[in-house]
């Protein structure tokens, strides 16, 4: 009996087109990121256990569990508030996945495997923010969304998890969009319509920015 | 002075001196038989329904601000009886009929418009719930017609037919429903009561009610003194809680802001009146040429009289996906009135468990068509003690006994109707 | 390009670029114009007069102002699909070979034949509709109406889609600002030298406000250079930004604000990629309404005659677009302002008639300078206008003292006075309040944050602009929390400003108030005589004020005539409600990107692609678009593809993807009995590996949703709703969780988008599923019995989760793999089930066996049904509470004639039937009183050769083998159906058993 | 309007979904039909001052519980529902 494949398809795979889009006769001003086949855990409190679970979570991660809306850098893995009492846990390479994190926080927590419910679009260059505002009512303002800021949010009436990576080499900002995966390839849409103006540059990523 | 193109010929050749107030400026009497708080659309109806209809004319009406300045002179101008459940057809019947002869019992021109209301659908589930609900129409002798796809086309080209997220597939047309001039129902009303010996009080606000040993009602205090009164029925859609308050009542009413829209003038291109059964939008033309539009409600309670920018954007997102010609013509003007949004969508005309008190409330957004309709039935029940029987469902204690007249299915929440 | 002669252009000044020009045509005739002109300034620069015709009467009108506040000069811009009614010249950018056409006129501007309305005028009063076309009844919709309709409108609308995208954007800051005028910038200033986030918003595109054109000197400068110096320390300052070409029009709760910028309206279109305009959201934590003021009229005979224009205006003309409106200028006004006009002309080469001034002194200064001019200055009012569609010709003035005089002009500049544009600070409903000194309404109670400054404050001179300007940007960013110092204010000093209000002069001829709606001083008398006596009864009875122009500059001279009427005073007769937006907005803007095929998201499954390669037809449910069925080679309707699928799973097997399911871990100690609380039955009691159907009501008793719920372990719960209702029922939950029942240790978390979930289906399934399935797994029916749930693993190394549920009321299994995976997971399906003949089936197959089965479903669940009417009572415990539970037992709602669900089959089994058809007693006539319910869903059945459906009706239950009458008039159908059981197929349920 | 959400700070009203007046309480288990019908069905439908059940769906998912005046639209205060941030309770 011949063993069955089963490959992983992005829910970009069929929108995302990388190479340029929109307007030609201007240095790209958005760059966007697909990065394929991560691992994203949903980690939430039990009642009660707030505490228990930030020391599981400094064990396991090195850092402490996010408690207010920030993106929190651990060695290898990203933990992203994501409301009261939970936090995403955003990785790759298989360093966290949903078994053994259920292990670490099975006292603490209640955990619920999103690795394959969300797309992550990494937005960047000099018109980031400037894209970006016509989809976010989040104050995107260096001052008011540092490095490490998180939100919880919507766009085109759609949830998703929004925080600002670290900047690039050159010293453009990033921000990191989780969004639900069959809203993926509409929502995708949406964004190249408002960032066509500036010219986009479009690639997928098997890394974490 | 009856009103006419004689009338009006004639005047003219004195310069228009001749024209009297349209209705008088009566000032407060100390009793009245009925005193019918709230003038509005459905208090002057209710006022002249019981002169002209039960031979009550010892009646008061009373404003607390000028007349219409309510709901009566906030909606988006449409009549129609195209309901679908036992209770609002055949009421809302009763008030078609009402406004087609409306501008013969009043000699007021309410430019009652017959140009028909279409209710497009976009889905099989959508067609088959509109055929159950024109079914229901014709059975109960309202006329009703389904229109597939390619007869929606003909009657509205200007549809996106094309490249729409959600493409209309047809639509449920009364052909007798249509608009009428808002502001002339009341006008209308109030010119006719007022022939008839009603007195139509402006700037006059109920502060509470009188009460006997019995705690039977007897009058209102007013910010104009004490007026007596046999019977109070109140009309007072966007203060019904606060004014039933006054009487100790606690109502299955929450208030809501609803925000209706309309368009610099152009030439006519919209025939009817249209509502998108994707989105919230309705549409049609007034004969000034402004498309007149709304959608649905700000979703909080509110007595505010103005909406926000989420509901503003919601009704255009309707407008251009349904109609992408409407993309170049301009919003003029945003308002917003306070809607008394029911628990189950649907009105209560009714005693009170207040002896002497009558209640007239819980509109939701559908109150303007049933002027006539609400002023007939709710005369009835102030001069009679009974319920017309075509009100006879919307009784206050139906959501006690779990009777609720619930058209949208959603049930106790007032901001889902 | 062909040189036009501008022949009212001045040689020089102005801000217009003469290095620039551009042709452009009005009616069809080719005029030329610079850079920098709007479309008003280019007509006046070529010499026309006539621009267009008004509302009622169709009298011709020229240009009255130089702003948005224009009544009368209103074109249709471009052509096309991009033609634009009602578009105001005095704001239209000139551009290259720009189309305006005039509007609201047949045959022509010039000779246009429905201007014989006129004629009508004495019977065209205000409301006159109101009194007549009663009568026939009928003939309003057959003739009246259409006439009216046709004759009213302003100009045509395209008529076809807008061809331009409009897109939507947020902003934020600490300090917005309305007007780039002195007050504007000064605050701007002010406030970014705080170190405050600034927005200024400035609906022109150039900025600077009256100072473009009344000039002046501020810090010792020319204005012009001070603005320049002023735009370039702005634009050191880094969070200050200046967005020209947009208009604040709306103040929203909170400090939200909206405005629209006109991205690319001053081109032909808009360059690919880009927007025609753009709305704005902007979130501001204070605000400086630094909008300025409009000049008033004064309302006399023959006042909208072409050639009438606003003092403010001519000079705005005069000054920055060098071009002149007359050549020979008479000037009415009533206070100090209005003689800066005067000055205008004589320093362009312009001839003045003479000034006529309705204030009793005249400052020797003024007197002064018409000596040296040689014009004279008339003490009074002017009383009419001698002139017609080719402009002013003569003005009669009747001199203080009542003697007449008449002055010959080509031009007329009237002044009022000036109202401050108080219709941002009124937009919640605050009234402003009456200041004597100027004669005007000034803001009051503007909504919280929000300020006024300068004209728009009442503050008309220079210096007290700049100051106030100044002072409310450096508060209004100390109060949001910036620390930074303001610096030394701009200077400069405060012009006279002396005025005697004058609103109307009486006089023979129609007086016009609101130019664009024809409303006469004499209507107003009229409305008053009538007892329209509130403003807002005015307003109403007038059409005063409702205009493209918002009353802009009829609403106060309205309300001061029909104060004078009634023998109150202005502030007593009050102002009716100020209304967003501020000018009027695109249609389309609001709209943006949520147009076409972008209104709303689309949602796809995760074998969306796949079923598209396979031809699938789409249906639109809710946001999703799901395989409706997969038409095959040959097969002529939909009909005869859902009856093969269905077939083919009846027969053999099929898969459908069912991820459109809301899907929902409920985790925690407490799970199962919260579970207990939500739904009717109790799920508590339910073994690990188990999977049960579940029914949740709303607290008013109502069925409210229902699927089927999984325990996976202890405390972790997998619960489904159904596609409809997966994102209110995940509200729900969190509302019972979080506030009807905190004390229960339980979370919640949505993984509809985790999970790819195929429902594999028919007697075969086993054959298909064994084929894919780890052979590990135990898949026999005591292995794997009915209602069991588990996780498997598959050939090739991946986990699923298997249920063995059936909707369609076969042996069926529900697989489900991470989302990634379901791709794959319906191509291995595909390639394992290939030997079984495996048919993928789409939402009409899935429908047509739930039907056969006697599943209910949306029809069903239509929010008015209670666990009774379908059937499913006994689920509901006794023993325990749970939401709805009370209401559910109310009489009406326990009433033995309820409708209730039954199943239905036509008596002829050829017969179609149809949804939404009523279900009257046999033999009857249909009325409201034998109206016993209606079909909720119906399909044809290829198990049963026959169409099928599920009814709600009277007593159903208790009627099964009655002959009723199926009547739906609409259709013009009428035929007999049987009641029956609603399950028509393996009643007993062997088959998914088995 | 403007929430300012205990959690994500203020954000937009587009992010919020209304449900109605926090003051009714749901009756306990066993409760009278009467007491059920008063707490699904009347209001007090308050012009002023009102305490309102909100929830952030757009957001953190929390609901809220939102102090706000039904006459001029300004909130006074926002708090978490009682079982929100239940992860420190007795922590």
């Amino acid at each position: 009996m011949a063993e069955f494949s089963w490959v992983s398809r992005s829910p970009l795979q069929h929108a995302l087109v990388a190479g340029a889009y929109g307007a030609r006769d201007v240095e790209p001003g958005v760059s966007l990121t697909e990065v394929r086949n991560f691992e994203l855990i949903q980690i939430m409190a039990r009642r009660g256990r707030w505490a228990d679970l930030a020391s599981a979570a400094k064990t396991r991660f090195g850092v402490a569990a996010p408690d207010v809306p920030k993106a929190i850098q651990s060695p290898d893995a990203a933990l992203i508030w994501s409301g009261p009492d939970q936090f995403l846990v955003l990785s790759k390479g298989g360093k966290h996945t949903f078994a053994p994190l259920s292990q670490a926080f099975s006292q603490s927590a209640s955990l619920s495997d999103q690795s394959h419910a969300r797309a992550l679009i990494g937005v960047s260059g000099a018109k980031a923010r400037t894209m970006l505002a016509k989809l976010s009512s989040i104050d995107l303002h260096p001052t008011v969304f540092p490095i490490g800021a998180a939100a919880a949010t919507s766009i085109d009436h759609t949830s998703v998890n929004l925080w600002r990576g670290n900047d690039r080499p050159d010293g453009q900002a990033v921000f990191n969009l989780l969004v639900f995966a069959t809203f993926a390839e509409s929502l995708w849409h949406t964004i190249l319509d408002a960032a066509a103006e500036y010219g986009v540059s479009i690639a997928y990523a098997e890394e974490l920015a | 002075m009856k009103y006419s193109i004689f009338s009006l010929a004639r005047a003219a050749l004195s310069g228009h001196k001749a024209w009297q107030r349209t209705w008088r400026d009566a000032s407060p009497k100390d009793h009245y038989d009925v005193v019918i708080v709230g003038g509005g659309g459905h208090g002057l109806a209710t006022a002249w329904f019981l002169a002209s209809e039960y031979g009550i004319r010892n009646v008061a009406v009373l404003e607390k601000g000028w007349i219409g300045s309510g709901n009566a002179g906030r909606n988006t101008t449409i009549i129609r009886s195209n309901y679908g459940l036992p209770g609002n057809t055949g009421f809302y019947e009763l008030s078609m009929k009402l406004w087609e002869r409306m501008e013969q019992d009043l000699n007021y021109n309410t430019m009652v418009s017959q140009r028909g209301v279409i209710n497009l659908y976009h889905s099989d589930a959508q067609r088959d719930a509109y055929a159950r609900r024109g079914n229901t129409m014709r059975i109960n002798g309202i006329d009703a017609e389904l229109l597939d796809l390619a007869a929606v086309r003909k009657m509205m080209p200007f549809l996106n037919f094309d490249n729409a997220r959600f493409p209309v597939q047809g639509g449920l047309l009364q052909r007798r429903g249509g608009t009428a001039r808002h502001d002339a129902v009341v006008w209308g009303y109030a010119h006719a009561a007022s022939a008839l010996g009603v007195d139509i009080i402006q700037n006059c606000e109920v502060s509470g009610f009188v009460r006997d040993a019995n705690d039977k009602v007897t009058g209102v205090e007013t910010s104009r003194g004490k007026i007596g009164a046999d019977k109070v029925g109140m009309a007072v859609a966007g203060s019904s809680s606060r004014v039933a308050a006054m009487a100790g009542l606690r109502l299955p009413i929450e208030s809501h802001v609803l925000q209706a829209f309309v368009s610099e003038a152009i030439k006519p291109v919209i025939p009817n009146v249209m509502t998108f059964g994707a989105g919230h939008f309705y549409v049609s033309q007034s004969d000034k040429g402004g498309l007149v539009f709304g959608g649905d409600i700000d979703g909080y309670n509110s007595y505010a009289q103005r909406g926000n920018m989420p509901v503003m954007e919601d009704v255009c997102e309707g407008g251009m996906a349904l109609m992408p010609m409407i993309g170049r013509v301009r919003l003029l003007r945003q308002w917003g009135g306070i809607m008394d949004m029911s628990m189950d969508g649907s009105p209560i005309i009714d005693k009170t468990p207040v002896d002497g008190l009558y209640l007239n409330a819980g509109w939701c957004y559908g109150g303007f068509k049933a002027t006539p309709g609400s002023g007939f039935v709710f005369a009835h029940l102030l001069a009679r003690d009974e319920p017309h029987k075509e009100a006879a469902r919307f009784r206050l204690d139906r959501f006690r006994r779990g009777a609720a007249i619930d058209e949208k299915g959603v049930g106790a929440q007032p901001n889902l109707h | 390009m062909v040189s036009l002669a501008q022949t009212h252009r001045l040689a020089s000044g102005g801000l217009i670029d003469r290095s620039a020009p551009l042709n452009f045509s009005f009616d069809g005739k080719i005029l030329a114009g610079f850079q920098g002109d709007t479309l008003a300034s280019a007509l006046i620069a070529n010499g026309v007069k006539l621009v267009g015709r008004s509302f009622k009467y169709h009298r011709p009108r020229g240009i009255l102002t130089a702003g948005s506040e224009e009544p009368n000069a209103l074109v249709e811009l471009r052509t096309g699909a991009r033609r634009e009614p009602n578009t105001k010249a005095t704001t239209a950018e000139l551009y290259d070979g720009l189309e305006a056409a005039s509007q609201n006129r047949w045959p022509s501007l010039r000779h246009d034949l429905m201007a014989v309305n006129q004629l009508f005028a004495p019977i065209f009063v205000a409301g006159f509709y109101y009194k007549t076309f009663m009568w026939p009844a009928k003939f309003w919709e057959a003739i009246y109406e259409p006439a009216i309709r046709r004759a009213a409108g302003l100009g045509r609308a395209a008529g076809v889609a807008d061809p331009d995208h409009y897109d939507k954007a947020w902003a934020h800051c600490d300090v917005l600002i309305a007007g780039s005028g002195p007050a504007g910038l000064a605050a701007a200033l002010a406030a970014g030298r705080s170190g405050a986030r600034v927005i200024l918003c400035e609906e022109d595109f150039a900025l600077g406000g009256r100072l473009l054109a009344d000039g002046g000197t501020i810090d010792r400068v020319p204005a012009a250079e001070w603005i320049a110096r002023t735009l370039a320390e702005l634009a050191t300052l880094p969070d200050v930004r200046i967005m020209s070409r947009t208009t604040l029009f709306g103040v929203y709760d909170g400090g939200t604000y909206g405005a629209i910028e006109r991205v690319n309206d001053h081109l032909p279109s808009p360059p690919e990629h880009q927007v025609r305009q753009r709305l704005w959201r902007i979130v501001a934590k204070r605000s400086i309404v630094a909008a300025g003021a409009i000049e008033r009229p004064v309302v006399f005979a023959g006042n909208d005659t072409p050639g009438v224009m606003m003092a403010s205006a001519m000079r705005t003309y005069v000054e920055r677009y060098a071009a002149t409106p007359a050549r020979r200028v008479a000037l009415f006004t009533n206070n100090e302002d209005g003689w800066r006009t005067a000055e205008t002309a004589l320093r362009a080469g312009l001839q003045i008639a003479a000034v006529v001034d309705a204030r009793p002194e005249v400052s020797a200064a003024h007197r002064a300078l018409a000596a040296k001019a040689g014009f004279p200055v008339l003490n009074g009012s002017v009383v009419g206008v001698d002139g017609g569609k080719d402009g002013v010709r003569k003005i009669a003035v009747s001199l203080t003292g009542g003697a007449r005089a008449e002055v010959e002009a080509d031009g007329l500049a009237v002044s009022g006075g000036w109202n401050p544009a108080v219709g941002l600070t009124s937009y919640h409903r605050g009234r402003p309040k009456w200041q004597d000194d100027i004669s005007a309404f000034v803001p009051d109670s503007a909504p919280p944050g929000m300020v006024a400054a300068g004209a728009a404050n009442g503050a008309f001179g220079l210096g007290a602009c700049l100051s106030q300007g100044f002072a409310a940007g450096a508060a209004a960013a100390q109060s949001a929390g910036c620390s930074g110092t303001a610096g030394t204010p701009p200077v400069a000093d405060d012009e006279a400003f002396s005025l005697t209000p004058l609103w109307h002069v009486a006089g023979k001829g129609k007086a016009f108030v609101d130019h664009q709606h024809d409303v006469t001083a004499s209507d107003i008398e009229l409305a008053q005589r009538e007892g329209f006596e509130s403003v807002e009864h005015l307003k109403r009875y007038t059409t005063l004020g409702m205009a493209t122009d918002q009353g802009k500059t009829s609403n106060v001279a309205g309300l001061a005539i029909m104060a004078a009427v009634s023998g109150r005073s202005i502030p007593e007769t009050g102002t009716t409600i100020y209304r967003p937006p501020y000018v009027p907005v695109a249609i389309g803007a609001f709209a943006g990107h949520h147009r076409d095929e972008n209104f709303h998201a689309t949602r796809l499954t995760p074998s969306h692609h796949w079923a598209a390669e396979q031809g699938a037809i789409f249906v639109d449910t809710g946001l999703w678009k799901r395989a409706q069925w997969y038409p095959r080679a040959g097969e002529k309707d939909w009909l005869e593809s859902v009856t093969r699928e269905v077939k083919a799973v009846r027969s053999g097997v099929g898969f459908c993807d069912v991820s459109t399911l809301g899907k929902i871990d409920v985790h925690g100690p407490d799970a199962g009995a919260f579970l207990d609380r939500v739904y009717i039955n109790t799920f508590s009691n339910l073994a690990v590996g188990k999977a049960r159907y579940g029914l949740m009501l709303r607290e008013d008793g109502m069925v409210y949703d229902d699927g089927t719920t999984s325990r996976l372990a202890e405390d972790h719960y997998f619960l489904t709703t159904t596609t409809a209702k997966a994102g209110p029922v995940m509200q729900h939950l969190e509302f019972c969780r979080q506030v009807l029942f905190p004390e229960l240790d339980v979370q919640l978390t949505s993984v509809s988008d985790q999970w790819a979930q195929f429902s594999v289906a028919g007697p075969k399934t086993r054959d298909l599923l064994r084929k894919i399935v780890d052979p590990a797994e135990d898949l026999s029916n005591e292995g794997f019995p009915f209602m069991g749930a588990r996780e498997v693993s598959l050939r090739g190394g991946i986990k699923a989760r298997l249920f063995r549920i059936s909707f369609s009321g076969e042996m069926a299994f529900e697989i489900s793999v991470p989302a990634r995976y379901g791709d794959a997971l319906v191509r291995n399906l595909m390639l394992a089930g290939k030997r079984f003949g495996v048919t993928p089936y789409g939402t009409e197959a899935l429908g047509v066996m739930r039907i056969e089965k006697g599943h209910v479903a949306g029809p069903e669940l239509n929010g008015t049904t209670t666990a009774a009417d379908l059937g499913l009572a006994k689920m509901m415990s006794t023993k325990k509470d749970f939401i709805g539970r009370a209401m559910a037992g109310r009489e009406a709602l326990a009433a033995a004639d309820r409708q209730v669900v039954v199943g239905i089959k036509p008596t002829d089994k050829m017969r179609r039937l149809r949804s939404g058809a009523h279900v009257i007693p046999k033999g009857e006539i249909p009325g409201p009183d034998n109206d016993q319910g209606y079909v909720a869903s119906v399909c044809f059945s290829p198990t049963l050769d026959q169409w099928i459906g599920l009814a709600l009706v009277e007593r159903g239950r208790e009627r099964i083998g009655e002959i009723v009458h199926a009547h739906d008039p609409l259709r013009g159908e009428d035929y007999d159906v049987e009641l029956c059981n609603s399950v028509f197929y393996d009643p007993d349920g062997g088959r998914q058993r088995g | 309007m403007r929430i300012v959400c205990p959690f994500c700070g203020e954000r937009e009203l587009g992010e919020f979904t209304y449900l109605g007046d926090a003051k009714p309480v749901r009756p306990a288990a066993g409760a009278s039909e009467d007491e059920v019908f008063d707490y699904v069905y009347l209001r007090d439908n308050v012009a002023g001052e009102t305490s309102e059940h909100w929830y952030h769906g757009g957001g953190c998912r929390a609901w809220l519980k939102i102090a706000r005046n039904t006459l001029t639209h300004e909130i006074s205060s926002v708090e978490p529902a009682a079982g929100v941030g239940a992860a420190k309770v007795g922590a």
